[in-house]
């Protein structure tokens, strides 16, 4: 995909929406194209919503500065959490996917979320993993290790700087897939983690709210998000937590 | 360490395309970094206070901004707003170009002020002007001694270049972090990456100490 | 011809040249000495305004210095002036160090000035040397090509700051011959120089400065044979 | 662009630990890049190849690696295997150092070649030993001169510090980017941070420039 | 005591000395003249080994200089260099240039170093001048510390490369003088320089060289006034 083209007008607008693909299976460049679950679930919105619109592949900075700014970016998706904070600088759409924080480690020790509080724990910077952290034992955890991505913070477990990872369970998935021969042990605690809901990021008072939001309501309901869910994840989601959270 | 060719191999042409980029930026850069550098630093020598205190401040503070900052304002700032281009190549060309150009300038100045000020007065007392005596007598002995200090630039450009992937310019940063995405590995992707900046900065400096000896010997 | 009237010239707080008044006339050959320091060099740099000066005032064939309507590039055409350590440009050949000023300022086209530079090579015998750089002359080859280069501009005047102290005693000949030559065809010099051979021979006036001061003039004969001043003197009994 | 105030009135605290952190970082690494630097510098001088050699490739290597790879492969490879340390701040030193090393090599290699020859020479006729005559004659007065590029050397550390971030060492731009995750805004920590980077850079360079004049008029 | 047998130089490809041999008695005061060029510094910074030499030997005081068992440092404490270009430590006091060598080598303790120097600066007439910096010296100033620093580690022999070619026609006379009353004191000195007057005055010997050969030798007299060679004949013309 590429940003550059203006949307010329006499046609219907080409809406540009941007990600930043470095986030397996939610969303990566797969020899050079860029794929993953929200890819796909985009697309079915956009077709939904009956809109033209293309996708490119935005650095984590540049995402943010251009979807605020509302210029070269109308839109982004990139596994937004939507948090109170957040709201204040943008528009987000209906939430459209729940997303589970795992632990994982190699230590005995560790058996709940709880367990962390006198380790030393990865997160990646900007990740709900992190906000779960924080929520949990507050900001200034000294032990908390914010890693610009979540590949650094893995390698830093394998070499025993840290002694646990903190991440969605998509991505914990996707490394242990990748990294079979490794002895990690993977926890859920959802007592403790509070599940996080994804958004689709929207510049503040944006026009698109209104199209996107019946058209990813539609999506959750008519069975495609359940395809895609099951495509990229092989399980079946929980689309009513989604519907009722609003 | 274990390393996964398959990714290597699967990211090849990307990396192929992205070192393209990455030289077709550098080369740019280098080409207008220079120009500028060089009206800089005969700014930042004029006699007049008023005309050197601007372009003095100009060199304060890009060497004090870090990169990725000063090409965050240039892509948001400058690219679109000034010239209308939201390209992030040119944006990237642009702020590499800023930020070597105040380099630059310092190690042209430095190159003027190292040749003897004999060489000028005997200029200037044949009736030649300043600009004549500068552009016949001075700089095409300055030039010889910028040399070296100008490959020192270039190789850090040619490294600087890899933050212009944060304006999503397709160079070989880019295709690193790309390829790290996927896999969840890093390895593979950034050796690769720095084997190919290792060539391309020793290429570089072969070339130009070459160029340096030929000069020397005329 | 050069009028001075009233020289004063400071470096920051300390004053080099205190009130130096001197005419040269049209031919004539003026021989300055003095002790180092004595601020010989700066009295010939102002001459030609690579100083400026504080108070007084130059006027070289009848222009005034300091007007400011002058176009100093103007009258340095005028005034050639060869200097201690040469200063031949090191990236040009012989050849291309004459023509450049001809060429860039004179506007002379190429044939032409090459073909003055060729003549000027063979009045200080270094004809076969045109292709040659600098760096691989002798230091009085590298001084005579300074003459060649300053002659090419036909000036006027023609000033030295002595032109063979940074000589090898071999070489100081070649030099001074080739500066009797340029005396005798009646070039108005200025030089400043510890040849007292030379200012004997050529001199029209030979003028003692120190501490700023023109301390004692007159012609050669009266100033090294029966100078009036103790420090003249002094000055000249360890030189001599 | 609309700036929200209270971010960064929040994160105060936060990039005042975060300055503290990288002043430190730098200083440590100027003083070890320094004094490793002079050690490579000299073994570059040395008569022999076969000393000289190594010390070349180390200088070649070093400058062509991207510091972002350079201080992966330290932290991983390097850090804890070798010293047992998985600490980013002792990576972020190291990596610096070593970098720094190689810049301040060629520095230090220039300044004691642009000696004039004759102060080795007058200094062995005496009876001198190489060290003797570089220890109290040749490095005094060259040191003089290295301070210029010194100082941009230092200055280029100290944005260079910033990629400290990627192995989680808590300083500048790690605040600024953990501000950027939780608000999802950019300018107000990456301007607030481009201010503080200048005020060092520039504190810096007043405070050697006057170490220069100092040491110019002694 | 000198003894050079046959020794060849070559710089690249060509030979600069080309098979000279000298011996220099004890106490004997011998002065190099020769045309630029012709090897006589290369001859000087040889018996110094701040050139090594190709084919040849050279013993100093009795210990050949290419033997691999001869500390280098050990031979040149006892001979003492002076430059044509002073090369005083431009960051180190008048006392500091003196003493440091006496101190770092010798191993003198700084009292006695001081005193030996503050004898050595009496001796060429800089009392006064110890705690000055280098670059506020005059010519024949710098001149006279670097005879008095290379006298400071006591050699037995003395070496001199054209110590007055750079130097003001005033300040020769300074230099000269303390040269030749090192030379009354029975040094043993091999002195390279175009000052004729002070090789008549004292040399025991005076040699000229000339393309990397010794063309000539004798007593000054013979020299001078009635030189053999042609080529003698016609470099003394131009120098004297
Ligand atoms: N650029 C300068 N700044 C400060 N002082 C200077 C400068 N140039 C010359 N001087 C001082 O001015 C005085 C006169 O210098 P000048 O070079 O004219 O003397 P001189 O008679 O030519 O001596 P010399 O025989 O050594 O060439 C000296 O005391 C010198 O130190
Ligand atoms: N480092 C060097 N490399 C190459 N050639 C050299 C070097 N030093 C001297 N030469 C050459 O060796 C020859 C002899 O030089 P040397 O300096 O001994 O002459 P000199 O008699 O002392 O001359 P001068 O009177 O100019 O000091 C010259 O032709 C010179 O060009
Ligand atoms: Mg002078
Ligand atoms: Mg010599």
């Amino acid at each position: 995909g590429n940003t550059d083209k203006q949307a010329s007008g006499g046609s219907a607008k080409k809406y540009k929406f941007g990600t930043d693909a470095t986030w397996a299976p939610q969303e990566y460049m797969e020899n050079g194209k860029i794929v993953g679950f929200d890819v796909d679930f985009l697309e079915a919105v956009m077709k939904e919503a009956k809109l033209d619109y293309e996708l490119s592949n935005v650095e984590w900075n540049s995402f943010l500065a251009e979807v605020q700014e509302g210029k070269k970016l109308d839109g982004g998706i990139s596994s937004v959490t939507i948090n109170d904070e957040r709201i204040k600088s943008y528009d987000f759409s209906i939430p459209y996917f729940e997303s589970t924080n795992m632990i994982i480690t190699k230590q005995d020790g560790i058996k709940t979320a709880l367990d962390l509080k006198d380790k030393k724990i990865g997160v990646q910077n900007a990740t709900t993993g992190q906000t779960v952290i924080e929520d949990l034992f507050g900001k200034e955890l000294k032990g908390l290790n914010k890693y610009e991505n979540i590949t650094m913070a893995f390698m830093e477990l394998d070499n025993g700087g840290i002694d646990a990872v903190v991440a969605d369970n998509m991505i914990v998935n996707e490394y242990l897939k990748n990294n079979p021969n490794k002895q990690y042990k993977a926890l859920y605690d959802k007592t403790n983690f509070a599940s996080e809901f994804y958004g689709i990021l929207l510049p503040k008072g944006s026009e698109l709210k209104a199209k996107l939001d019946p058209a990813v309501k539609a999506v959750l309901e008519n069975g495609k998000y359940a395809e895609i869910y099951k495509k990229w994840y092989g399980s079946e989601p929980d689309v009513k937590v989604l519907l009722d959270k609003k | 360490m274990d390393i996964r060719w398959d990714i290597i191999e699967t990211y090849a042409p990307f990396f192929l395309q992205g070192t393209l980029l990455t030289i077709g930026i550098c080369l740019a850069s280098i080409f207008f970094g220079t120009i500028l550098g060089l009206g800089i630093g005969l700014g930042r020598m004029s006699k007049h206070k008023i005309i050197r205190t601007p372009f003095t401040v100009y060199v304060d503070i890009i060497r004090g901004t870090p990169l990725l900052v000063l090409i965050m304002i240039v892509h948001f700032g400058i690219s679109t707003p000034v010239f209308g281009i939201s390209n992030g190549i040119f944006s990237a060309i642009l702020s590499l170009s800023l930020n070597s150009a105040a380099y630059c300038a310092e190690i042209f100045r430095a190159g003027v002020q190292s040749i003897d000020r004999g060489q000028m007065e005997a200029a200037r007392s044949l009736g030649l002007s300043h600009y004549k005596a500068m552009r016949f007598v001075i700089l095409p002995q300055a030039i010889k001694r910028m040399i070296p200090p100008f490959v020192n630039e270039f190789i850090v450009l040619i490294k600087d270049s890899s933050l212009a992937s944060i304006v999503a310019a397709k160079e070989l940063m880019y295709w690193a972090k790309a390829a790290q995405g996927q896999y969840l590995r890093v390895w593979e992707s950034y050796l690769t990456i720095a084997i190919i900046y290792l060539i391309l900065t020793l290429t570089l400096s072969k070339v130009l100490n070459r160029l340096e000896r030929k000069y020397r010997t005329e | 011809m050069i009028r001075m009237t009233n020289l004063k010239k400071s470096y920051g707080e300390t004053e080099v040249i205190k009130g130096v008044s001197l005419h040269v006339h049209h031919k004539e050959v003026v021989v300055i000495i003095g002790p180092s320091g004595s601020g010989k060099s700066t009295l010939l740099r102002c001459m030609n305004l690579l100083e400026s000066y504080n108070e007084g005032e130059i006027e070289i064939e009848g222009v005034r210095l300091t007007d400011k309507q002058t176009d100093i590039n103007l009258v340095r055409r005028e005034v050639g002036m060869v200097f201690q350590r040469f200063n031949l440009f090191p990236h040009l050949s012989v050849l291309r160090n004459i023509t450049l000023a001809p060429m860039q300022v004179r506007k002379l086209d190429e044939t032409a000035a090459k073909t003055k530079a060729y003549e000027l090579l063979e009045k200080v015998g270094l004809s076969e040397k045109a292709d040659v750089y600098p760096p691989s002359l002798s230091g009085g080859q590298a001084q005579r090509v300074a003459i060649a280069r300053a002659l090419a501009m036909q000036p006027k005047i023609m000033l030295f700051d002595e032109p063979t102290a940074s000589l090898d005693p071999e070489m100081v000949g070649e030099v001074i011959t080739v500066m009797k030559q340029l005396a005798h065809e009646g070039m108005t010099m200025v030089v400043v120089t510890h040849e007292i051979g030379f200012a004997r021979e050529v001199a029209d006036r030979v003028i003692f400065i120190d501490g700023g001061y023109i301390v004692e003039e007159g012609k050669p004969k009266e100033i090294f044979d029966n100078p009036k001043h103790e420090r003249t003197k002094s000055f000249l009994s360890k030189v001599l």
